[in-house]
Parts: structure tokens; C-alpha cells; sequence
């Protein structure tokens, strides 16, 4: 396996500013050394509670925007839903808590070197990270559609700053509170027409229904997907999926280095949760 | 502080080390990664991911749990097989100067037996691992580790495939009624050391689904959690067997911690569940112990092996 | 939230409790210091310190250290003797309507069987907790909970004294190499009921002396650290021996922690280190549990036991 | 056994203070319940970090002042040393944080009815709850000479406002840095002259030697001890020492419900740490 290894740092951030967006907070943090290199698709893993907190993993989070510059000589943002203890104890820092972040991990998202007609999908605090590779897709002359769905209205990140980096913006709620009622793959129709690749991130159900599509109509789907991590870094084997290699054969890879982001197709949706049958590897 | 007159070294059996932190097996990989954050150079040894003969998906996810002040896992030895490990793996930490300890799992006594010949035809391996505790396939899917008789029969499996050319070490698990017994066992077959302890047997059930958390339903306790266990193990060990030399793991966070295993009784120390909280842990953790022992005078690291049996109130 | 339509009640055998939080043996002395914090009758049971044939001192200080999200503790089972106890103690708590589980500790198989007689002929008592995680001293001080021989003879004997006059609740130690063998033995020995888990045997190192913290240098390891372990061994327990009531202990600390080992097979769930945290703990658990329940649309918690064992993915 | 309970209440109080006193920090919580409750010599036991910290234990601390109304509805005030790490978390809460508190715990110090000629002996943070001590004794028209040692200038705790409280304070130091160089026992001859009860607040072996003065000055020593607590309400039997009782025989008690004052004579202070030989019992 040749991991791709990004050469993540691990810094003492201080926060900067923490907003609250919805049913989210956007915490802005000084990243000097990390916030150079990000690419968008990778993430970062930041720790939870002091030195005596009985919580020893770290929590993952996809990067929103980074300035590589500026007053704090450089920073990162990141959205954070409030969920468990750990994700709750994190959106509650304040202005000049410092944060343990290591960073920049996994993979980044694929930009194509000629223009293309993009779709970025964002289900959640999962489109943050799309914001940014909008905004590349835009400078390399790509044009850009972004979808973004939710439960709930105050569940859609779509900031006013983010829809100047694209050309169109369609959100769905399932509740209908904002946008079109129902679910973000309702947004656009079956055939992705006019699309020459898809970007999507969030939950897992919407990255396989948007694969399907996808296949149906002969358009690659990058998925960023979200296994629970142990290390974030390739350390522990918690974070695997069953992904098809180039060769066709199913193997258990780290979504941490190998992903987050993967090909949509390469990715055995109906296998994950389980050693799918002649997986490399599997038991007999 | 005057580190050039306090020598760290460290021997287990005919391995020397420059300093006595080790990685733990399965929490670095295989050092690749690891050395992001810190040259593999400045640690005592990388012990590898405990490797078997074919390659291995590893079971089903969910893999892990957080749980407090520590975590489950059940990775099932997802790897590479002893093939590609020593052709990819090894030759890897070995051009880049990285003492290695490789770390073995089979299900049955030939397989340890074979993985170990293979092991000893390898060049740049410090010393054999001996992770024994795997289901016996061969003995009702009973833990080696857990059983006196299967564990005499791997390391006298090993020991006949290996000889003296390579220090092995055997690794226990902790789920025992005895575990005295089970490091007098491995000792009488062979064992020039032992590393302990490995995870404790443990299950979190998630009160959303109401199913066990992971998909295995258990998983092994690693983590601060344990370390009182693992310090009174270590201990009992050193106690009955003071001659032999034991790689002490079991929920390091710090160099204070580290020294505890040290006062216990460990002559080299494995940084595991810590490595995940923070990726330089094992530099970090060499440093401080280095500084303790430096302020509690002592002058070499051996000396404080097993102090705690020796020192008056 | 309907309560009303809500069935906490749970059984041991032949006892009756109109909820299923208890305290743990030794963490809630005899009651009377906490029913400062709530009415003992808001509680399914109060587990009593286990009490011995003589009045015992108990260990050399200290007796305690933290450790991670735990404790150790060696007490040493300091306590009054049997006589005072039901003399003084148990009126106590009869008087104050608590439901009471005697818990008994013995050195020998008879003072087990001579200890649950004396508490068989005491009126107010609703179970006899049987703690056999001591020292035998007829064999060689090896602990009764961690060989199968003993742990038969000693419930054997109280069985032979109590007859089916009180349910005999054994308490197993998770420091053996197979907990349901050893929960089959007593339970073939006439057990109605088990208790689990007892606390892991650790040790902490101090530092600064360089020393084991404890007088006793080791002690029982209890505390949130050790719930997984806990969860681990109610569940294999419980799906060996289905029909039998567990009291499930191990870490406790809220209501979602209770939840887990109700859905691993606990019937009742005693509070030990959680209350030395807040006294409060057991009247807060079991609100929470029941909040927890009714929220997951059970109409009875006997419901809720051993639910993951059961439940669909 | 017959305990003295207190009726102790738990209850979340807020800081409202936290100010640098030399070595110690002196906080200040709003604690209505408990405050009204207070004698001197009570101390309180206080749980440390949210609810995911690895400390589970509570830490006591003797209350300095208490007030039973104002502002606050009744506060009370206790003098932290930082230490280990759950006591410097402790000391390092901010005004608005809040703490949970359970006390009033403990036994008081006995105030003879009649006027007496008491000499009050701290060390170190021990001084503290010898300040209200004094109030009151000097209410009943004692006589209140106080003698306080500790290492070091700034571990001695003797605030302006108490000096009002006693007739005479005497200082020393180990180091010499402020007072008389020495230990706390040197400041006053060995006959304690003119004294009819000694109350004494400090480590183990101050304890021990004022004792043995007292002994052969045939004067009562209070003593307040601090032995590891791990409920600090009655339940665990951590926090033990050996006691003879008024038979003479001597008995394991918990210094947290039968303490933390006990009559130096009566304390086995050469047997802390063992069971002495004779306890009752004891191991034969
Ligand atoms: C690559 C990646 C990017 C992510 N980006 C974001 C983001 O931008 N914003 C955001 O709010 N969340 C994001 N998450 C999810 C976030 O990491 C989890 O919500 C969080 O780890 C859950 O922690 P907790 O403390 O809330 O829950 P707990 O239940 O306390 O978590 C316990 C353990 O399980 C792990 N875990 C639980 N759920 C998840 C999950 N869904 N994914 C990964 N690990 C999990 C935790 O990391 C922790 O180790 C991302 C996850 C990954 C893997
Ligand atoms: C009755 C009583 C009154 C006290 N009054 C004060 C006071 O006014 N000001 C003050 O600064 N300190 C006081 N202490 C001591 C204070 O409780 C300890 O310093 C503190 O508990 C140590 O905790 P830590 O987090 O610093 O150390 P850690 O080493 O983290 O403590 C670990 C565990 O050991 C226990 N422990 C360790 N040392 C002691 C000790 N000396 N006494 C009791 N328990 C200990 C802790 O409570 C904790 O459970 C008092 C102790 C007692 C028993
Ligand atoms: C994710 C993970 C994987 C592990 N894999 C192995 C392994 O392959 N072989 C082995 O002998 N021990 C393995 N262990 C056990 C550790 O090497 C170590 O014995 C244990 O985790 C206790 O140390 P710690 O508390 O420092 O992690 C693993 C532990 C973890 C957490
Ligand atoms: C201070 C202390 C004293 C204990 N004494 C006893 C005892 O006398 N008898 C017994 O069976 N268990 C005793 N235990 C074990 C507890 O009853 C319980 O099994 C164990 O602590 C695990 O539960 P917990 O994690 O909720 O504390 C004691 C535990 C502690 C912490
Ligand atoms: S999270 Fe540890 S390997 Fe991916
Ligand atoms: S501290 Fe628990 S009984 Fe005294």
C-alpha cells in the first residue's frame, strides 16, 4: 500500500474566533505551518479536554477554509456540530483557548487541469470543505454547481461569503424549512447532464445514492467519506473501508491516509460494516 | 541537567537499545507514518504490527470504541502476511536506521514456528515478538496466552525455529487467573524476555442501537485505563522472574508514567493508545523519563529497573 | 414522561425490588452516612459492606490512590464483625426501610456457611451477597472467586445453611482467565444470583518515594475505567446462563452506564465508586435510567435486560 | 461506632473569587446551605474537572470564612494549595465557574464554654481555619496567642484581617524569609506556660510534636489531621487512622466523619501507616 502521506504537523493552535452558524460553530484557529499546505478534502485531528480528560482520541474535522497569511500568520476554519462529549467540548472553546491540532491529513479532492462542469453535493457540516474547492474550480475556469441538504434549515452550511464561489446554489431540507423539500439528491435529475464530475461529502447514504447515479450516468463521484478514527494519522487500522483497487480486487484501506476522498465506484457501499466476500485478505 | 554522564541504554537478552522507548505493536504501524513526526532514530526500537502468514482484512468495522481513559479495538490483524512485510515492511525501517522489533501472531504452533524462521533470515530485526494472544484454531479457538500448555508449545516452537540468533520476547495477555504462571511457563520453553501486557478483553454496548458498539462485539482495553493493572503485572512478573527482561506497556501517557512501569519492574517501555492522542508521544515520553530519572540521580537507566521492589519506605 | 405506566420493578430469585439501583458492597458503608444525601427506601437495595466473623481493622494506611478515570483501593474489609453488625447495622437499615443485601466475606469455607446462617436467622435482610473475592487461607491465600474448586465449596456451604430461605447472590472476580466457568460452578453449587464484577487487581507506583502507593502495595482497581470490562463479562454470562439474575457492577457513573450493563444482562445495577464522586449517585442513575428507558419505549425495565443480546443491528 | 454526622449538602456553587495569596489561591463560592452550617474546623469536599475528567475523587479543603448571608445568600472561602493536579485545577477556577461542593463535613473544634487561654498552631495553609476559630474564642473572652510556620515566606497564611482576630502572632520559617528561622514549635517554650489548650492545624508530624509538648506540659492539643480521603463523607474507610477510644483501645477511624479533630493524646501517631499491635481487630 502506498499511503500518501501528507507530512502532517502537530501545533498548539490558538482560537481565534468561534461563531455560532446554525446548528453549527465555525471556529477560526491559528494555524501557522498546517493552514500553508491544506488542499481542499483534508482534514484535521484536534483533541478533546486537558491533560487529565478521560477522553484520549482526537476528533477529525474537515478543513473549511485556510489563509496561509494574514494577522495570525496563517489560519484554518473548521464547522463543527456539537454531537458527542468530544465534538461538544470542542464548539465551546473560546477566544485564546488553544486547541492540539494535527494537521494537514488525508487526501485532497482531484482538481482537473482543463475547465470542467462540476456538481459539488454537501450533505450538512459537509459542505464546508466544498466551498473551497469552488473556489479552485472556479480560478481554473471550471463551472461550478453546488447542491447542499439537511434535516433541518439551521443543518445547512451554505454561508453568503461561500455562494460567490459558485455559479448556482440548490439546498434541499427534508423538513422543507429552507429550499426544496426533500433530500439533496431530489435537486438535480438522475442523468447529471451537462456534469462532468461530481464532488461529495457527507453522509454515507447520500454518498451512495449519489454513486449510483453517478454510474448511471457514466460521471465519476469523488466521495470524502467519514469512518470513525482512532489516530487519524495510519496508526490504529479503525478507520478502513472495503475499496476496490485499480487491479479489481477489494482491499481494507485507511480512509485516514488512502481517503478521506475516494472514487465513488471504487468504494463497496453495500461492504462497509462488513468484510465483503473475497475481500484481500478476508478470512476463509 | 548533565544528560552525557546518564546513559539510557537497555538490553533485552543479546538486543541493545540507545534508549529504552518503544512503540507498541499495532499503534505505529509500521513506522512509515510515524515518522512524520519524529525521526524513527530516536527511539529505543519500532516494534512492528504483530504479522501473520497470509495477508489479513482485518475484521469488520465498527473496529473501535472510546472509553474512559481509553479505547476498545478490534482490528483482527489486518496486514500485509510475513511476505510482503519482509520484502516492503522491514527493508523500509531498516534503510532508515530504525531499530526493529518484529512482532508475530499465527493460530496454531507452526505457523508461529514458521513466521519466526522466516524472521530470523532477515537482516536488521533487533528481536522477535512473539504476540501470543491469538485464538488457538487448533485448541477450541482458546487464547494461547491464556492457556499454560499452548503457550510453552509456541515459544518452544519458536525458540527451536530461531535458537539464539535472535532475542525472543513473548507478549502476554493479562486475562489470566495467573499471569506468574504463564511468564514462568514461557520462560521454561525459551523466552529471553516478555512484553506486557497486552489489551484486556472488554465490550461497550451503544445505548443508541442497544447492539455491542463494535462490530466484534468485543475488543481489547488499551489506555491509561489498564495501566494500573499492567503496573501490578509487571511487578508480580519481575517479583518471580527478576532476570528477565520485560518490555512494560499499558496506558504511558508520560515519563511519569513510563517510570512507574520502570519502578515495577520494565526494562524498555512500548508507547501504544497514547500514539493516537498524540503522534510524538514516544519522543515526548522519552525525554520526560529522561528527566526524571536524571532528577531522582540516577546515573544509568538500568538501575532503576524494578527500584520499587528494592527501595525502603 | 409517563412513569406511571412504567414497570421498574426487578427480581433475584425469590426477592422483589421496587427498582434496580443498589449500592455497591464497601461503597456505601452501612447507609447510614448516606442517607444524609437521599431516603435509602428511594433505592432498590443497599448492598452492606462485606462483613467478616470478627470485627476486622482492615489494612495499613494509605489505602487508596487515583488512577485514570478509577481507583484503587486495599481496605482490607475493616468492619465490625458479624455480631455488631446485625445488632447494630441491620436494625439501622431495617428500621429506615431500606431493602437490604447482606454481603458476607470469609477466610474459610465454614465461616462462610456459619456467617450466612447467622444472617439467614436475621429478619429484614432480602439477599445474601457472597463475596469470594477474599483470600482463602486454607489454600494457600488463593482467592476463592479464581478457582473453580473453591468457588463451588464456598457456595456450596452457604447453600447448605440458607437453604432457599434467602436467594445467594455469588460476587465474581473478573481476574480469571474465564468468568463463566467459574459463574456456572457457583451457580451448580446453588447460586440464585451473581454480582459482577469485583474489582481488577492493579497497582500504583509512587514516584516520588518510588515505592507501591498502597501499605498493601496492590488494591482492587474500580471506577469507570473498568466498565468495559464489566459490560464484557455480564455479557458472556449472561448468554451462557440467561436465566440468571446478574447485579452488574463495574463503573457506573450515569444513567447511560447502567443502561449498558442492563442491555449486556444486569438485572439490578449497584453504584460503587460513582458515589464516593457524589453521593447523590444512586438516586441520579436511577432517574436517568429510567428517563433512558422510557425513552426507548420499554414499559418494563425486565424488559430492557440483556436487550443486546436480542436486538437487531 | 457513632459517627458524627453532619448532615452535609451537595450543592453547585459558583466562584466568586479567586485571588493570589503568596503560594496559595483563596477562593471564594457562593454556598447558601452550606455557609449557614459552618463551625470552625468543617471542611468541604469538592469534585474536580467537567464530567469527562479521569479524576473521579473529590478534594478537601478546610473552610477558612464563611458568612451566612450577603450578597451572595452565604459564602464560604477556603485557601487552596496547588499540589497534585486535581487541587491546582482547583485553584486555578475563575469567578463565575462553578464547583461541586459537599459540607459542611467533619467534626469542629470544641469551644470550652469558659474563657480560656488558647494558643492556635497552623502550618502552612493550616493556619487558615484557625482564623474563625479565633473569632469565636475571642468572643468568649479567650485569650488567643497563634504561632504559624510553614518552609518559606510565601507558604505562610496569615492575612491582615486575621492578625485582628488573635492577640499575639508569631511567625517562622524554615528558610528564615520572614519570622523567626525555624520550625513553628521553636517559637514557644516546650512548658506551654500560661496555656490551657493548645488547637493545632498542619502536617502529620507538626501534629506529632505538638502533641508530645502538650504531653508534658499536661495541656489538650486539637489536633486536625489530613489523611487521603477518598469520599470525605463516611463510606469508603480510605481515610483511617488509628485512635485510642475512651476504653483505651484503639481503633482504625475514619478521620473524615470522626475527624478531622482529634485529641492529640489519643491519636497513635508513631502507628500512621501500620495497624498497631493491639487494634482492634488487627490481623493475628
Ligand atoms: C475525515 C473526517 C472529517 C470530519 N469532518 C467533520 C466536520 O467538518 N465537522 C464535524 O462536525 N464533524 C466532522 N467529522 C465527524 C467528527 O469527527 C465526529 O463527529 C466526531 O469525531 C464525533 O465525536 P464526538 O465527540 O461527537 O462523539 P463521541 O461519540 O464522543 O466519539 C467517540 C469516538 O468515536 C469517534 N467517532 C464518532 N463518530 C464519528 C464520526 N462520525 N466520524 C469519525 N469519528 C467518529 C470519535 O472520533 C471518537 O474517537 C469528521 C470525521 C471525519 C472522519
Ligand atoms: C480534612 C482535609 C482538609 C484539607 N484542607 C486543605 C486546605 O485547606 N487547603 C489545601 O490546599 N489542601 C487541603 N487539604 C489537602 C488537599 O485535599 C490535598 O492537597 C488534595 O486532596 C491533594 O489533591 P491533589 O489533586 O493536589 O493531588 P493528587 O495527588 O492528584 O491527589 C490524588 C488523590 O489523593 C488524595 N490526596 C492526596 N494528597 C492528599 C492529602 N494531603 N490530603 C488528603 N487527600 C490527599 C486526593 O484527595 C486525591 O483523591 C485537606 C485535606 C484534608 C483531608
Ligand atoms: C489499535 C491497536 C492495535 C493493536 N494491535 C496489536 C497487535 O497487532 N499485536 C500486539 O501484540 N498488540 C497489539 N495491540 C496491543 C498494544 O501493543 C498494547 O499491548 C496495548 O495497547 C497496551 O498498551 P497501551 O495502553 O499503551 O496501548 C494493539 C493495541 C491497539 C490499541
Ligand atoms: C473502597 C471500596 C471498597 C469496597 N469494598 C468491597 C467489599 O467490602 N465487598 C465487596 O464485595 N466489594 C467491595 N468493593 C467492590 C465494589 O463493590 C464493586 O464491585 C467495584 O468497586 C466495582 O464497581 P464500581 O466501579 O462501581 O466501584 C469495594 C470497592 C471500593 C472502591
Ligand atoms: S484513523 Fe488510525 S489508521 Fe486511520
Ligand atoms: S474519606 Fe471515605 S470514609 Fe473517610
Amino acid at each position: 500500500m502506498s499511503a500518501t502521506i501528507n507530512s502532517p504537523i502537530q501545533s498548539d493552535c490558538e482560537v481565534i474566533s468561534n461563531r455560532r452558524v446554525g446548528a453549527y460553530q465555525h471556529l477560526t484557529l491559528a494555524a501557522p505551518g498546517i493552514s500553508e499546505r491544506v488542499r481542499p478534502g483534508n482534514f484535521v485531528a484536534i483533541s478533546v479536554g486537558d491533560s487529565r480528560s478521560s477522553m484520549l482520541l482526537r476528533r477529525s474535522f474537515a478543513i473549511y477554509q485556510s489563509t496561509s497569511r494574514g494577522p495570525f500568520g496563517g489560519t484554518i476554519e473548521i464547522i463543527v456540530a456539537p454531537h458527542g462529549a468530544g465534538s461538544t467540548w470542542i464548539s465551546q472553546r473560546a477566544p485564546h483557548d488553544r486547541l492540539n491540532v494535527v494537521g494537514p491529513l488525508g487526501n485532497a479532492f482531484k482538481i482537473p487541469k482543463d475547465p470542467v462542469r462540476a456538481l459539488l453535493v454537501g450533505g450538512g457540516y459537509g459542505s464546508a470543505p466544498l466551498f473551497p474547492l469552488a473556489e479552485i474550480l472556479r480560478q481554473k475556469n471550471s463551472r461550478v454547481e453546488m447542491a447542499v441538504g439537511a434535516s433541518t434549515a439551521e443543518r445547512i452550511f451554505a454561508p453568503v461569503e461561500g455562494k460567490r464561489s459558485v455559479h448556482s446554489l440548490a439546498i434541499a431540507t427534508e423538513d422543507g424549512s429552507i429550499g426544496v423539500a426533500g433530500r439533496v439528491t431530489d435537486l438535480f435529475d438522475n442523468s447529471l447532464s451537462n456534469i462532468d464530475i461530481v464532488y461529495a461529502c457527507g453522509p454515507m447514504g447520500m454518498l451512495k445514492a449519489l454513486t449510483a447515479i453517478g454510474e448511471r450516468a457514466g460521471v465519476t463521484v469523488a466521495c470524502a467519506v467519514e469512518e470513525s478514527m482512532a489516530c487519524g494519522v495510519g496508526l490504529c487500522m479503525t478507520c478502513v473501508l472495503p475499496v476496490k483497487d485499480k487491479t479489481g480486487v477489494i482491499k481494507m484501506v485507511r480512509s485516514c491516509v488512502e481517503g478521506p476522498i475516494f472514487d465513488g465506484d471504487a468504494v463497496q457501499w453495500d461492504g462497509i460494516g462488513t468484510i465483503p466476500p473475497g475481500t484481500y485478505g478476508a478470512p476463509r | 541537567m548533565s544528560h552525557e554522564v546518564f546513559d539510557y541504554s537497555t538490553t533485552l537478552g543479546s538486543a541493545h537499545f540507545p534508549n529504552p522507548i518503544f512503540t507498541a505493536s499495532g499503534c505505529a504501524a509500521n513506522g512509515k507514518e510515524l515518522s512524520a513526526f519524529f525521526p524513527l532514530t530516536d527511539i529505543g526500537a519500532v516494534v512492528t504490527k504483530s504479522v501473520m502468514t497470509n495477508p489479513r482484512s482485518g475484521r469488520a468495522t465498527p473496529r473501535m470504541a472510546e472509553t474512559p481513559s481509553g479505547m476498545l479495538n478490534a482490528i483482527g490483524l489486518q496486514g500485509p502476511g510475513i511476505d510482503t512485510f519482509l520484502r516492503e515492511d522491514l527493508p523500509w525501517l531498516v534503510e532508515h536506521g530504525a531499530r526493529t522489533v518484529v512482532s508475530i501472531a499465527g493460530e496454531s504452533v507452526d505457523e508461529f514456528a514458521a513466521l519466526s524462521r522466516k524472521v530470523r533470515n532477515s537482516p536488521g530485526v533487533s528481536a522477535l515478538e512473539v504476540n501470543i494472544s491469538c485464538p488457538n484454531v487448533e485448541n477450541r479457538g482458546l487464547v494461547f496466552a491464556c492457556d499454560r500448555a499452548s503457550a510453552r508449545e509456541v515459544i518452544e516452537g519458536v525458540k527451536r525455529s530461531v535458537g539464539n540468533s535472535l532475542p525472543i520476547i513473548a507478549k502476554l495477555s493479562p486475562d489470566v487467573t495467573d499471569i506468574v504462571a504463564i511468564a514462568q511457563e514461557v520462560v521454561g520453553a525459551g523466552a529471553d524476555g516478555l512484553a506486557m501486557i497486552n489489551t484486556l478483553l472488554g465490550m461497550v454496548i451503544n445505548t443508541e442501537t442497544m447492539r455491542p458498539q463494535l462490530a466484534n462485539k468485543t475488543g481489547g482495553l488499551s489506555g491509561p485505563a489498564i495501566r494500573p493493572v499492567a503496573v501490578r503485572a509487571i511487578y508480580q512478573v519481575h517479583a518471580a522472574l527478576p532476570n528477565i527482561p520485560i518490555v512494560g506497556m499499558g496506558g504511558v501517557l508520560t515519563g511519569n508514567d513510563a517510570f512507574e512501569l520502570v519502578l515495577a519492574g520494565a526494562s524498555a517501555i512500548s508507547v501504544g493508545t497514547a500514539t493516537f492522542n498524540d503522534p510524538s508521544a514516544p519522543v515526548r515520553i522519552k525525554n520526560e523519563l529522561a528527566e526524571l530519572l536524571v532528577a531522582r540521580g540516577f546515573t544509568r537507566f538500568s538501575d532503576a529497573v524494578g527500584f520499587a521492589h528494592r527501595a525502603q519506605a
